[in-house]
């Protein structure tokens, strides 16, 4: 029951340096450094990953953690490297500062929380769902979709969209680890490797869109109107 | 509905995706060496694959249910449909696009390796279609979809300027992020499912239908939303179809015929795959998708009428049309499925034969702007005559095959106590008429344009172009007099899906 | 089918031949009041006879000029055999021959003009065209008076109409037709205040300006006998009150009224000026529409 | 099989002969003659077949020729004798008006004739598939397939701006007549019993349901049928289209289209008000209703014909003119179904006589309008005059034709007006609205008279002149005379033994209406041949016995020409008189413009400054009538109805294509809006 309860608040905290890490992510204008924000990010999915597979005591997740070890804080980083070292460092200025975007997070996180504990199963699809890390987990990974969402929205430099891009993704691969449990390893290696290519392509665009236009700034990619 | 319906185990439903991805890998290692390599490779593969399909879709017609890999792979009446109808286009764009390709205006010089990985694309496109429509697992469809996205990106991007490269990076983003909100939507029905369906790990299509009723209603409501809004920024329904009118226009003409003679398909398929599933059960959802296909009919239409550049015009009218074949499939009846099908086909054949005269126009006459094609009737009869035809039969006059398609849809709106969509369906059928016709009248036979383009019909178009016209032509009027030559391919595939929802 | 001969002769012998005769009493009547003697009342007779022989002038090349005369004199004669004169039913008509009646009228009109077109000869045209107007406002007038005395009779045959009429008595919607007909009736033969159509001085004869000779007795032949097949019928329909069940004695009543009605349009003839077309064509279209009010008193069943 | 192939094979012949006609259309002679020739052997099946039908009683498919099991429509072919009176009339007009265009098109030499056969023979199959299928689905079809040939033979003279726009407005109201009979189709098809189906009995059957229940839908359904089959009839006010299509087709299409095209419209009409609609009180309201708008297109278009001087328009008014005068007969039937059986036969009996006579003098009358076209090249009846000199044989045809129009008796207009004005005026003893619409009837042909005469007299009598200048001196080629001749004979046939053709007629119109419903034939019109006699049961109330009257009508002449030959007068040949002067035939000549001058004057009101001649404004666009700019704005249409209304249009549709601003992000925020927005619909919505 110890550890359970241990685990429990272990999770709490694996779960809010997760969130920290995908802010950093978010906001920080160096590209460099948000790339090195977005692995460890991942790097603490892993670790969610690995700590609920003993939680729930199902063994497959240890794989999971394994495979989203390889490819999320190695791979995916290292593209991210590959093309960021062609792109101007600083990224384009956003739309809207980091302080009114900040604000809009923590309202974001503080209502999504209110609302999935107040009524979970309008959600949460089933019973062992709506369990409190199940939950908990459910609410961080909708919290990250919509960060990543946020990012896109608002950010107007190519490579920060691949970056809310793949917080996106991470925010979908947690949302897995509670509601598709049972799912087989070959499914999620799928998944994964259509993130991989769909994140390699974009790049490589950005890298393209970079030489032709010189700049990454997407709001002028708008010739195409009416 | 068709009761003697065998499961049968065979290689056939693998063959149809290993099959062209094969091909691919081979034109991207021989393709740089000469033209013919990478056209003849591309031409084989996709002849094989047709010829696979057309097995498949035989034996599917005798009442067999090809399955693989213990159930992963399962081809029925809808996804034999589905492989038919990709590949037969893919023939006709590859042989468009031999002639096309080479030597036409715009862009620098092509080297060899643009066209290389041009056919190799074309031909994975293919594959990754092939195994959309062959999977039979929620998550493993939803990733064969992605993968359908990202083999035919780089394809839009194929001229490298700066326009083709914005589109395809709408292209890209925008559906990488609606697809995503799918695969959420996909999370949600596998968990309500997992539990009511003991033993079962990976979700197959056929079993969603028997606990269809059982899933907690919310969960499903928004499963449904983000299944349409997902899958419809695949099918361009409107709030989501930002990406369709500047990848049509900025891509080759023969990607763009086949973004919009099966990319967007695709999204349909998925669509039928679940949110028809969901019909029966909940009134709200077959509403739901009227609405929104009514929304997106007329404002697609509407949209169209006041376009200057041709493949601009036909991308709206492709949102507006495929707005159609999603009301259908929403409708959940046999009918509704059967008119949604058919006008699937039917737009398939029509949109690509107004897409290749499209490229006519643009090689001999070498722009895309309606107001600087003047009077080409003359110098094009064929692309005329193939044009005409295509208008005609997109705005569903009756000697062309959209006419029984939209027919149907309407009886079977009308049957569904849905008059309303019924209308809007016929007005905005009006409107296309009138807007095809018009854009017809202006570029084929109004008197030169005030600022005379010197290059009108500076080349005649080359022989295998006017065939592959023709050939869709030809297929649209002997569906219009024969529809019921469809008629066994149709009613399988509408009762695949229709014996899917039975199950439930 | 010997009755129908037998009348069928009376008809014509009355239409053709004696209708010369009561010409010549209409300008005996006009010297009259012009206070002088006037040629003697077979006068007619004579100028038929002496036309017949005169110079026969033709256009060249125009066979339809030269046929058209016969044809109309045809027609005429075939309009005598339409109307009941005396008898209670027509030699050639049957039940509902009003609407045969109003049509083979307007054939006679429809073969004057002809005549006048075929001469090729402007003054013949402008002729005709007085003559079509005269006859586009003058018909409704005959058409509107004998469906009055339809709708009344309820049924469309001349003999039903005046037996209806002689059994039933005076009615208001019958007098107003009589009224509306008489005034048509000065039109309809063409006499002085609406001959505009061959006003000699006006046009040189207008219609018939260039017939001459055996052509030019028929037509004139034709105009006499149209005199007399409408009189016959204003009074037939009209005025069939004194009628004694004896063949003989009733055509010559009818005789006697037709000569009488003659006279009285001899007599308007003689004390009227010419009208111009379009004064002609106003006065009966305004005709017209008060004839209506005849319909509807008969309609009502007045 | 047994006689339905003979249907197959006029279909399969009429088809082969487009594809030959588009294969051969370069040697233009050629592709006339080949068209001829198939157009003819399918004429052939189709008389023979419907004589088959009268006399042997109707022709049916065994089973269905083509099924959509999906919808449950099927192409049931069925010959009953109403389709077999359409038959006859496509067969006879089709290959008269091919013949005609024979030499006719040689005028064409800058269009190519592969937009002229095709359609031309694309444009009989259609009609023959129109009248032979008894499926609703199947009817639709081939109704909008003849529009689409008839639109194209209408745009055949690409060149000119006029007909292109005619054609255009042709298309566009067309288009949305047979959208109202899609609706209509619908409504009525979502009605029917349990397995739907849209053959005509299912759906009589549903509309009896309908009826029963007596709800106003009847009317809905009612009045978009009306509205379909009437626009394409050219009924005033929804046939404005027609004066301008007509005259911008060649003629020998022209001919086809007041021939046949228009009683497609007609046989719409008497299909569905006397078959579908069972005899209830909705046939008395809708048979009034008919009827007025026939009244409305006699007196509109043929007093609007009086003043026009183009040939080919004129005739086209004419044509809005006689189809009032059908629809008055079918109207007063139809009406008359509750009430009265044999007067009601008689009326609807007049009606169709009508249409099948008005099929033989219309086309002739367009071939002549075409044969002065072709010999002095000019539509206008001001550049021409006195052509019977030069043209003997036209214009005896046009002469025959005109006075058959006018009713002039021996002739067969008369013989179907004469059962028309009968009818109404007796049926009025009821209603007086059939009085006062006879009344205007009989006034009308009047005036029909008075506007042929001016034709004839401007055209063909008076003195020789064709401001072209003609050519040869001879009459128009034996290929375009031929045709002239069989239509005008057959004018004269139909006068003279108007027998043949009612009872023919009769058994149409007794195998629509209920069994043993209308009297026997013989009953109504009586058995001798020469003559008939209208009898309603109280006795006879009209008679017409042509025969006699032509033996009277010979006898006289005779007489006539001998008195005048009795004188022994002396012929000399005379030039004209002209008063004496040296005369130039231009300063003598008296206009047709200036023909009715007079009358025109009377009827040329002005409602504040618009020249109204004839009740159809003339070209209201008269540059020099200085006129209130409000009036003139209220009147033209185009500018305060259709321009802003495309205008708003356009600028909506720029609105919305301008909502695409570009910028990538932008499009992020749909796709977010979007899924909110569905989700919150999907709740809102009324549950399961």
């Amino acid at each position: 029951m110890a550890e359970v309860i241990a685990g429990g608040n272990l999770i709490i905290t694996l779960y809010l340096i997760h969130f920290g890490f995908s802010l950093l992510a978010a906001e920080l204008r160096n590209l460099r450094w948000s790339v090195l924000a977005i692995t460890l990010q991942s790097l603490f999915l892993a670790s969610i990953l690995a700590t609920f597979a003993n939680i729930a005591a199902n063994p497959s997740l240890y794989l999971w953690s394994l495979t989203a070890l390889i490819t999320k804080v190695m791979l995916i980083p290292y593209l991210l490297w590959l093309y960021i070292r062609q792109l101007p460092t600083a990224e384009t200025r956003p739309w809207l500062g980091t302080i009114p975007s900040v604000a809009v997070m923590l309202l974001l996180v503080v209502f999504i929380y209110s609302f999935l504990h107040t009524n979970v199963e309008f959600i949460a699809p089933s019973l062992e769902a709506a369990v409190e890390p199940a939950r908990s987990n459910l609410a961080l990974s909708l919290t990250v979709c919509s960060l990543g969402l946020w990012v896109l929205l608002v950010r107007r430099d190519a490579a920060k969209a691949v970056i809310g891009l793949v917080l996106l993704e991470n925010g979908v691969h947690l949302s897995l680890v509670t509601l598709a449990p049972t799912l087989p390893e070959t499914t999620l290696i799928g998944i994964v490797t259509n993130v991989i290519i769909t994140v390699w392509l974009l790049l490589y665009l950005a890298g393209r869109i970079f030489r032709t236009l010189g700049t990454t700034d997407t709001a002028l990619l708008s010739e195409l109107k009416r | 509905m068709m009761e003697n319906l065998r499961e049968v185990t065979s290689v056939l439903p693998i063959l149809v995706f290993v099959v062209p991805v094969g091909a691919a890998l081979l034109i991207f290692a021989l393709g740089r060496m000469h033209r013919i390599f990478r056209e003849a490779l591309a031409l084989l593969g996709l002849a094989v694959t047709f010829a696979i399909s057309l097995v498949i879709s035989g034996r599917v017609l005798s009442g067999e249910l090809l399955t693989a890999w213990n159930g992963n792979l399962y081809v029925d009446g809808l996804s034999a449909l589905m492989e038919v109808l990709g590949s037969a286009l893919g023939i006709v764009i590859v042989l468009y696009a031999t002639k096309y390709l080479p030597n036409h205006q715009i862009g620098l010089p092509l080297s060899p390796w643009r066209h290389t990985y041009f056919y190799g694309l074309l031909v994975l496109f293919m594959g990754t279609l092939n195994w959309t429509c062959a999977t039979n697992s929620l998550i493993w469809m939803w990733v064969s979809l992605e993968a359908t996205t990202l083999t035919s990106a780089f394809l839009v991007t194929f001229y490298w300027q700066r326009e083709s490269m914005e589109a395809g990076y709408k292209y890209l983003l925008l559906i990488s992020v609606g697809v995503t909100l799918a695969l959420l939507g996909c999370v949600l029905i596998y968990a309500a499912a997992i539990p009511l369906l003991p033993g079962e790990n990976l979700l197959h299509l056929t079993e969603i239908g028997n606990v269809a009723r059982l899933m907690p209603e919310s969960v499903v409501l928004v499963a449904c939303a983000m299944f349409v809004a997902g899958f419809g920024t695949k099918a361009g329904l409107i709030p989501f179809h930002a990406w369709l009118p500047d990848a049509h226009a900025e891509a080759p003409v023969p990607v763009s015929a086949l973004l919009s003679g099966i990319v967007i398909k695709i999204g349909a398929y998925a669509l039928a795959r679940t949110v028809t599933i969901f019909a029966p059960y909940y009134e709200a959802v077959v509403i739901f998708v009227a609405i929104l296909a009514s929304v997106s009919m007329v404002i697609g239409i509407v949209m169209a009428l006041v376009q200057d550049d041709l493949k601009r015009l036909l991308a709206y009218s492709s949102v507006s049309q495929i707005a159609y074949v999603i009301e259908g499939l929403g409708l959940g009846t046999y009918l509704g499925i059967y008119g949604g099908l058919f006008h699937l086909v039917n737009h398939t054949i029509v949109k690509a034969l107004l897409f290749l005269c499209a490229g006519a126009l643009m090689y001999a006459a070498g722009s895309r702007k309606i107001s600087e094609l003047g009077t080409v009737a003359k110098k094009m009869p064929v692309t005329t005559f193939c044009f005409f035809v295509g208008a005609l039969a997109i705005g569903g006059l009756p000697p062309f095959n959209c006419f029984m398609s939209k027919l149907t849809l309407f009886f079977a709106l009308a049957d569904r106590e849905i008059l309303w969509a019924a209308i809007i369906g016929i007005v905005t059928g009006m409107v296309t008429v009138a807007c095809f016709v018009w854009a017809a009248f202006r570029i084929f036979w109004r008197k030169p344009a005030p600022t005379p383009n010197p290059q009108i019909a500076a080349k005649s178009v080359p022989f295998l172009m006017q065939v592959s016209m023709l050939v869709l032509a030809l297929a649209c009027i002997l569906l219009g007099v024969f529809p019921q030559v469809l008629y066994p391919m149709l009613n399988a595939a509408t009762d695949s899906i229709l014996r899917i929802l039975g199950a439930g | 089918m010997s009755f129908v001969i037998g009348i069928g002769i009376l008809n014509l012998f009355i239409a053709l031949g004696l209708a010369p005769l009561f010409e010549g009493v209409a300008r005996k009547l006009k010297a009259l009041v012009h206070s002088r003697i006037g040629p003697p009342l077979i006068q007619p007779y004579y100028d038929l006879l002496k036309l017949l022989g005169k110079e026969d002038i033709q256009p060249q090349g125009m066979y339809f000029a030269r046929v058209v005369p016969w044809i109309c004199f045809a027609t005429v004669a075939t309009a005598a055999l339409f109307v009941p004169m005396g008898t209670d039913r027509a030699p050639l008509g049957a039940a509902g021959d009003a609407i045969l009646f109003i049509y083979i009228v307007t054939l006679v009109a429809v073969c004057l003009i002809m005549t006048a077109a075929a001469s090729e000869n402007p003054f013949a045209f402008i002729g005709a065209s007085r003559e079509m107007m005269l006859q586009l406002t003058v018909e409704p007038v005959l058409v509107i008076a004998l469906i009055t005395a339809a709708l009344n009779a309820r049924s469309f045959g001349i003999g039903d109409m005046a037996n209806w009429y002689y059994f039933k008595g005076p009615s208001i919607s019958m007098l107003l037709a009589t009224i509306f007909l008489f005034l048509a009736l000065q039109a309809q033969v063409g006499k002085l205040p609406f001959d505009m159509a061959e006003a000699e001085s006006e046009i040189v004869g207008g219609l018939f300006i260039e017939q001459s000779g055996p052509k030019y007795a028929l037509l004139r032949w034709t105009l006499m006998a149209k005199q007399i097949i409408f009189a016959s019928l204003f009074v037939q329909v009209f005025i069939p009150w004194p009628r004694i069940e004896i063949l003989v004695l009733d055509i010559l009543i009818h005789l006697a009224k037709v000569l009488g009605l003659v006279l009285l349009i001899g007599l308007i003839d003689v004390v009227n000026p010419r009208l111009r077309i379009d004064q002609a064509v106003k006065y009966y279209l305004v005709l017209v529409f008060f004839s209506l009010g005849a319909v509807a008193f008969a309609v009502i069943g007045a | 099989m047994g006689p339905i192939v003979l249907l197959f094979i006029g279909f399969l012949l009429l088809v082969t002969g487009a594809m030959v006609a588009i294969a051969t259309h370069r040697w233009r002679l050629v592709c006339s003659w080949l068209s001829f020739v198939f157009v003819l052997l399918a004429g052939g099946c189709f008389l023979y077949l419907a004589i088959l039908v009268f006399t042997s009683g109707p022709i049916a498919m065994a089973g269905p020729l083509l099924i959509l099991p999906g919808i449950g429509a099927s192409l049931t072919i069925a010959i009953d004798p109403l389709s077999a009176l359409l038959l006859l009339i496509v067969s006879i007009i089709s290959s008269c008006t091919t013949l005609f265009s024979v030499r006719y098109t040689l005028r064409y030499q800058g269009e190519s004739l592969v937009r002229y056969y095709p359609f031309l023979l694309f444009l009989f199959a259609t009609i023959v598939g129109v009248v032979s299928t008894r499926d609703m689905l199947f009817f639709i079809a081939f109704w909008e397939m003849m529009t689409l040939a008839s639109y194209a033979l209408v745009v055949f003279e690409r060149g000119n701006a006029v007909s292109l726009r005619a054609g255009f407005i042709y298309f566009l109201v067309t288009h949305v007549a047979t959208a109202c009979l899609v609706m209509a189709a619908i409504v009525l098809y979502v009605k029917t019993p349990a397995p739907h189906s849209f053959s005509f009995d299912s759906l009589s059957a549903s509309l009896g349901a309908i009826v029963a229940a007596n709800s106003a839908l009847v009317h809905l359904i009612l009045a978009l049928f009306f509205i379909g089959f009437v626009t394409k009839a050219g009924v005033l006010p929804f046939g404005f289209w027609l004066p301008n299509a007509y005259p911008a087709a060649p003629s020998g299409a022209t001919a086809v289209f007041a021939g046949a095209l228009e009683k497609a419209g007609i046989y719409g009409v008497v299909r569905i008000f006397c078959e579908l609609l069972p005899i209830s009180h909705y046939s008395y309201v809708w048979g009034q209703v008919i009827a007025i708008f026939g009244a409305i297109s006699i007196f509109v278009g043929t007093m609007s014909a009086l003043t026009q001087d183009d040939s080919k328009r004129l005739m086209s008014f004419h044509a809005i003119g006689q189809i009032g005068y059908m629809l008055l007969g079918i109207g007063l039937g139809v009406f008359l179904l509750p009430i009265n059986p044999p007067l009601a036969t008689i009326a609807l009996v007049a009606g169709l006589f009508h249409m099948i006579n008005h099929s033989w003098f219309k086309p002739c009358l367009f071939l002549n309008a075409g044969s002065i076209l072709y010999k002095t090249g000019t539509r206008d009846l001001n550049k021409v005059g006195g052509l019977l000199r030069i043209m003997p044989f036209t214009g005896a045809t046009a002469i025959i034709a005109s006075l058959s129009i006018a009713g002039i008796p021996p002739l067969n207009g008369f013989s179907s007006k004469l059962l028309i004005f009968e009818s109404s005026i007796m049926s009025g003893v009821g209603s007086p609205l059939f009085i006062i619409l006879g009344l205007v009837a009989i006034f009308i042909s009047a005036v029909t008279l008075a506007s042929f005469l001016k034709f004839l007299n401007s055209a063909f009598l008076g003195k020789l002149y064709a401001e072209g200048g003609i050519d040869t001196q001879k009459d128009v080629p034996l290929s375009m005379k031929i045709p002239q001749g069989v239509l005008a004979f057959l004018c004269i046939l139909f006068g003279v033994v108007p027998l043949l053709p009612m009872r023919m007629i009769h058994s149409a119109i007794s195998s629509i209406l209920p069994a043993n419903y209308s009297p026997a034939a013989g009953f109504l019109f009586g058995t001798s041949l020469p003559g008939f006699s209208l009898n309603l049961g109280q006795g006879v109330i009209g008679a017409w016995n042509p025969l006699w009257a032509l033996l009277a009508m010979a006898i006289l002449f005779a007489l006539g020409f001998f008195i005048s030959k009795a004188g022994m007068a002396r012929t000399r040949e005379a030039e004209t008189w002209y008063g004496g002067r040296e005369h130039v035939v231009e300063h003598v000549r008296y206009a047709p413009h200036s023909f009715y001058n007079p009358f025109k004057q009377i009827f040329a009101f002005t409602i504040k400054g618009i020249k109204f001649e004839g009740m159809y404004p003339r070209a209201i666009s008269l540059p020099r009538v200085t006129m209130p700019g409000r009036l003139k704005a209220a009147f033209d249409i185009d500018h305060w109805l259709y321009y802003p209304f495309a205008r708003g249009f356009m600028r909506l549709s720029r609105w919305f294509s301008r909502v695409h601003v570009g910028i990538p992000q932008v499009y992020i925020l749909w796709i977010i809006l979007g899924v909110i927005a569905c989700i919150i619909v999907l709740f809102l919505l009324p549950a399961g």
